[in-house]
């Protein structure tokens, strides 16, 4: 990042605190008036080291690891990890275990996408659709809890299958609820493809024409959104997806208003594949036991998570029980090159907006953790010096805190 | 996976592999194979790796980088380049190579430019220059992480006061 | 077609209706009954055979002899490290360990997060 | 004497000061409970009965918190801006009748003064943002002129329409005609230089569709960034009077003022009630306005204004010269 800028150009930090962005990550813009002429992100403040715990922990330890790389898409994470551990194992889930992990797959697509069109009217300032689209998102969240007893990390795979069952009840449950939501959700389009406040911060904005998207690999709704009809499930697909009558959906607008509503419109897709799923659903065991030794070998596998593109590939030394590597590309590291695209002659006013696009999950890109550094340069502390600091002053001060308060 | 248990047709990734081998030949080790359906592992020799990727993006419309996994095996790097190819629908992982002494290589950013954030963060992961790339800096680790130190390096020592490569 | 204001209905309905807010400190919602809260632990049915301790993906799990179980390893639980992930519950051969529907569980010190039978006197309020 | 502090008191206590900043934060409380409904939220809840203190909690919590001054900020500027914000928004509130047919202050020609105490306040703003020196307070306050250029003529000209049809450009006169010559508010005829007047006046408040200088996702808080603590209560509270001068000024113009059928002995009390009732009507209206529109961007906003808005403005006073002209 040059700071030489010329003269009549200002340079904004965007981030990484800022009401606009739900998660650390920052932008050095420098705008010319209110036109942004280059934008440079810098990412890594929620950065974890997943990869570099996965490969100390065993398999089965490493599934409830990968499930928090990110809070919205945990099942895909934990799906595909399973998912690959399965395929190193050269092992075969019952039928009714993978209709209900994709099940959960689709579940939480229609929690993230609603999460995600809430954020982006908060962010062109139009919060009553925030306030709507999160009262609605509650009707999957509590099917969510009711199927697996989790909000957010279900914590519903397992290797060799999936860890609960779907009873008649629940279904019925579910498919009432879905009649619901794609009442409300085709009420929602219908009005945001009127309401011109709206239509005016989002048409034409944030343009990503389909050649750059193509070249700078973008994945996902973002991809979708500039005309090119590429989706996992179709192109490379995995678990049942084979079987489920489904379409891919694309706009060739290019711009914001795209990516909306390609997003409303595989809202809708994951509402009749959840009803095909729950009527199709095979009986019989959910679970199969996986043998402990996981054999030498290495596997990839991708899944189509709501964000885009969701790749693994662990690669297993036959002797020890933990991975030897463990890789994850999270869908939102693929499309943070093409946001420095979109932003460029963009208006100052559109960068959250913009950024927020391709719904981006900041925990998910920064997945590899380093140890908690104190700010003095001398003495770098580990984690386990760290927690018995902590430990030590929570004894010593919080005694003297909570009779603070209570004292009075 | 259940339908590939059954159908199993690799045949395509098969001819596939024939082509690159005889296109290229010695330059693709024999230890490259087919895995399943849709993958297929290419290990080339470390100074041939621009050009199949260049082949297979102009023939078989491979421009789609998913990215790059960095591996280090205790006396060597490993790199492997995942490229998804849309015409046939198939994921080639291109691997190679390279001496843990002096860890440099030419970058792909011009062929698939898509490439650009995968190959910083190898270097941030794992130390490994990448001549000829835009702007080769940091990606991941926070400003104040001491220089020289590579975390996912297979001798990344995490004890009392401080990290370091042995 | 651009109809301004486009909302204007919802809006209205909403306007006359019942706010969708549930009032949480004062009506408590019950969860579901797979929901996992907090651990419950019947030390008669556990044979001290450390299965989840050796399973809990966040070492959890600590097995100490305390003198309530006269000197053989039972498990005590911290549930400030516990992720509620059920691999425990599943795990357990005895069936010993099950979850409660309570989740209010923030609280001010830290040896209040263990779960124990009997005293907490020479527990280490860290598991490792 | 008692004449001295008989008006000492009325401008302190009851249509002054005090009644002021107690029925602002009050409008403040409406506004917040018609904006969560819309959104079918609840809105504030637990501060008094149905969160109706909440304003006034908010306001005495600012004051507690810590008020930092940047150091390269310009040191009087930034001291005093909230202030001068403040008095100049309670001067404007002293012209709005209230209790009778006039307010506090009376003047023949007090509805150009009025709109040029109410210009004063925009470039108070403009200089706040300018006097802290940070760059989403500069860009803030430059999108406030921007925004302030836009829609102050529209604003004018709805105002001047209602004096225009009275024949007189004093406040007093003006609701005087209503009542006592048309015995008809200004509404009835003026209904497109009353939807004029609201538009604008949600860009003079930086209500949702406008308020672009204070872009809570973009600039964090615009102009009023750096500035916090008592600051900021000062500009809360100017902006909560702000509310009430606008729904004032559109009551009196052109819902008939305070005036409305009172029993006999006691006008002054009936009167409050018909002031008060009018002014819910308009800040409800404006609150349910605010969440039915995602926020404009600046140029789009000047876009609306200049292209569409000021035209109507045009025709509507030209139709209110043939008007008054030809037919009344």
């Amino acid at each position: 990042m040059s700071n030489d800028i010329p003269e009549d150009e200002i340079l904004i930090p965007l981030g990484p605190q800022h009401p606009a962005l739900k998660e650390p990550i920052n932008f050095m813009i420098r705008a010319e008036g209110e036109i942004v002429v280059d934008a440079q992100p810098r990412i890594g403040y929620v950065h974890r080291g997943i990869e570099r715990l996965a490969m100390e922990r065993t398999y089965l330890k490493t599934a409830y690891l990968v499930e928090r790389v990110c809070g919205i898409c945990s099942a895909a994470h934990q799906g595909t990890y399973c998912m690959t551990v399965e395929e190193l194992l050269d092992m075969e889930i019952p039928p009714r275990g993978e209709y209900i992990r994709t099940l959960v797959w689709e579940l939480e697509r229609l929690h993230s996408h609603s999460l995600w069109l809430g954020v982006a009217g908060h962010e062109i300032g139009f919060d009553t659709l925030f306030m709507y689209t999160w009262r609605d998102r509650e009707l999957v969240m509590d099917i969510l809890e009711m199927l697996s007893g989790n909000r957010v990390n279900y914590g519903m795979n397992k290797i060799g299958g999936v860890r609960y069952d779907v009873t008649d009840e629940m279904k019925n449950k579910i498919l009432k609820a879905m009649d619901l939501l794609e009442k409300r959700f085709k009420d929602y389009k219908k009005k945001l493809s009127e309401e011109p406040t709206v239509l005016g911060r989002l048409v034409n904005v944030g343009i990503l024409k389909k050649s750059t998207a193509i070249k700078l690999s973008a994945v996902g709704p973002t991809l979708r959104a500039s005309g090119v009809k590429a989706d996992i499930r179709k192109d490379d697909p995995y678990g049942i997806y084979d079987e489920i009558p489904f379409e891919v959906i694309s706009y060739d607008s290019c711009d914001l208003a795209a990516r909306v509503f390609v997003r409303i419109d595989e809202f809708f897709e994951s509402i009749k594949m959840i009803r095909w799923i729950l009527n199709n659903l095979p009986d019989g065991p959910v679970y199969k036991r996986a043998p402990i030794r996981i054999p030498q070998g290495e596997a990839i596998c991708r899944n189509e998570a709501p964000r885009g593109e969701l790749m693994y590939y662990i690669k297993s030394d036959g002797k020890s029980n933990h991975p030897e590597r463990v890789k994850i590309r999270t869908p939102t590291l693929a499309n943070i090159l093409s946001i420095g695209e979109m932003l460029k002659g963009s208006y100052l006013a559109d960068v959250p907006i913009i950024v927020a696009g391709i719904d981006p999950c900041i925990s998910c890109m920064d997945r590899v953790m380093v140890v908690h550094e104190d700010t003095g340069k001398a003495e770098i502390w580990t984690d386990e010096k760290f927690r018995d600091y902590s430990r030590k002053w929570y004894k010593k001060n919080l005694k003297w805190v909570v009779e603070e308060r209570w004292k009075k | 996976m259940s339908d590939d248990k059954v159908v199993q047709n690799i045949e395509t990734e098969k001819q596939l592999l024939n082509e690159l081998k005889e296109k290229f030949g010695d330059k693709i080790l024999d230890s490259s194979y087919v895995k399943r359906h849709r993958r297929v592992f290419v290990d080339v020799k470390n100074n041939a790796y621009r050009d199949v990727i260049t082949y297979m993006r102009d023939n078989w419309d491979a421009i789609h980088i998913t990215t790059i996994t960095g591996m280090d095996t205790g006396e060597s790097f490993i790199l492997m380049y995942h490229i998804f190819a849309k015409k046939h629908k198939v994921v080639f992982t291109v691997r190679f190579t390279i001496p843990r002494d002096n860890p440099v290589v030419k970058t792909i950013t011009d062929i698939l430019p898509g490439a650009n954030l995968y190959e910083r963060e190898v270097y941030d992961m794992f130390g490994i220059k990448f001549e000829g790339h835009p702007n080769l800096k940091r990606l991941l680790l926070p400003e104040d992480w001491p220089e020289g130190v590579y975390p996912l390096r297979k001798d990344f020592k995490r004890e009392m006061g401080g990290m370091k490569n042995e | 077609m651009r109809i301004p204001g486009s909302f204007i209905i919802e809006g209205l309905r909403n306007l006359f209706s019942k706010p969708a807010t549930d009032k949480y400190p004062f009506e408590k919602i019950e969860p579901p009954d797979r929901y996992r809260g907090k651990i419950i632990f019947t030390l008669e049915k556990c044979i001290g055979c450390a299965m989840c301790a050796i399973n809990c993906p966040t070492n959890a799990i600590k097995m100490i002899p305390t003198d309530e179980t006269k000197g053989k390893k039972k498990p005590i639980f911290y549930y400030d490290y516990c992720i509620f992930c059920g691999v425990c519950k599943e795990v357990c051969p005895k069936k010993a360990i099950d979850y409660s529907k309570e989740y209010a569980l923030a609280s001010t010190s830290k040896d209040e997060m263990i779960i124990v039978e009997g005293d907490k006197k020479n527990v280490p309020d860290i598991p490792h | 004497m008692e004449e001295i502090i008989w008006n000492l008191l009325s401008f302190i206590i009851f249509p002054g000061l005090l009644f002021v900043c107690i029925y602002s934060l009050f409008l403040e409380w409406l506004d917040r409970k018609v904006y969560a409904r819309v959104q079918n939220r609840v809105g504030p809840l637990i501060t008094g009965s149905k969160g109706i203190l909440q304003p006034f909690a908010d306001f005495i919590k600012l004051l507690s918190k810590e008020d930092i001054k940047p150091e390269c900020a310009d040191r009087w500027g930034f001291l005093f801006s909230p202030l001068t914000a403040l008095t100049v928004a309670m001067m404007t509130v002293f012209f709005v009748p209230i209790v009778g047919y006039q307010g506090l202050i009376s003047l023949p020609v007090d509805l150009l003064i009025v709109v040029f105490i109410s210009t004063l306040f925009n470039i108070l703003v403009i200089l706040a943002g300018y006097f802290s020196v940070s760059r989403f307070s500069t860009i803030g306050a430059v999108r406030a002129g921007l925004q302030f250029v836009a829609y102050e003529i529209p604003f004018v000209l709805s105002i001047i329409c209602a004096g225009v049809l009275a024949k007189s450009l004093s406040i007093a006169e003006i609701v005087y005609a209503q009542n006592n010559i048309y015995h008809m508010p200004f509404v009835v005829y003026l209904f497109p230089a009353f939807i004029i007047y609201l538009v604008s006046s949600l860009a003079k408040l930086e209500r949702v569709p406008f308020d672009i200088p204070e872009a809570e996702t973009e600039l964090a808080a615009g102009w009023q960034v750096e500035y916090s603590g008592r600051k900021l209560a000062l500009f809360k509270l100017a902006a909560d009077i702000k509310a009430l001068f606008v729904s004032g000024l559109g009551a009196a113009l052109f819902l008939g003022g305070p005036i409305g059928p009172a029993i006999a002995g006691l006008e002054p009390l009936c009167y409050l009630f018909w002031f008060i009732v009018k002014t819910l009507f308009i800040v409800a209206l404006i609150g349910f306005f605010r969440g039915l529109f995602a926020r404009f961007r600046i140029d789009q906003a000047v876009n609306l204004f200049w292209k569409t808005v000021l035209p109507a403005s045009l025709i509507v006073f030209i139709y209110t010269s043939v008007l008054i002209y030809f037919i009344l």
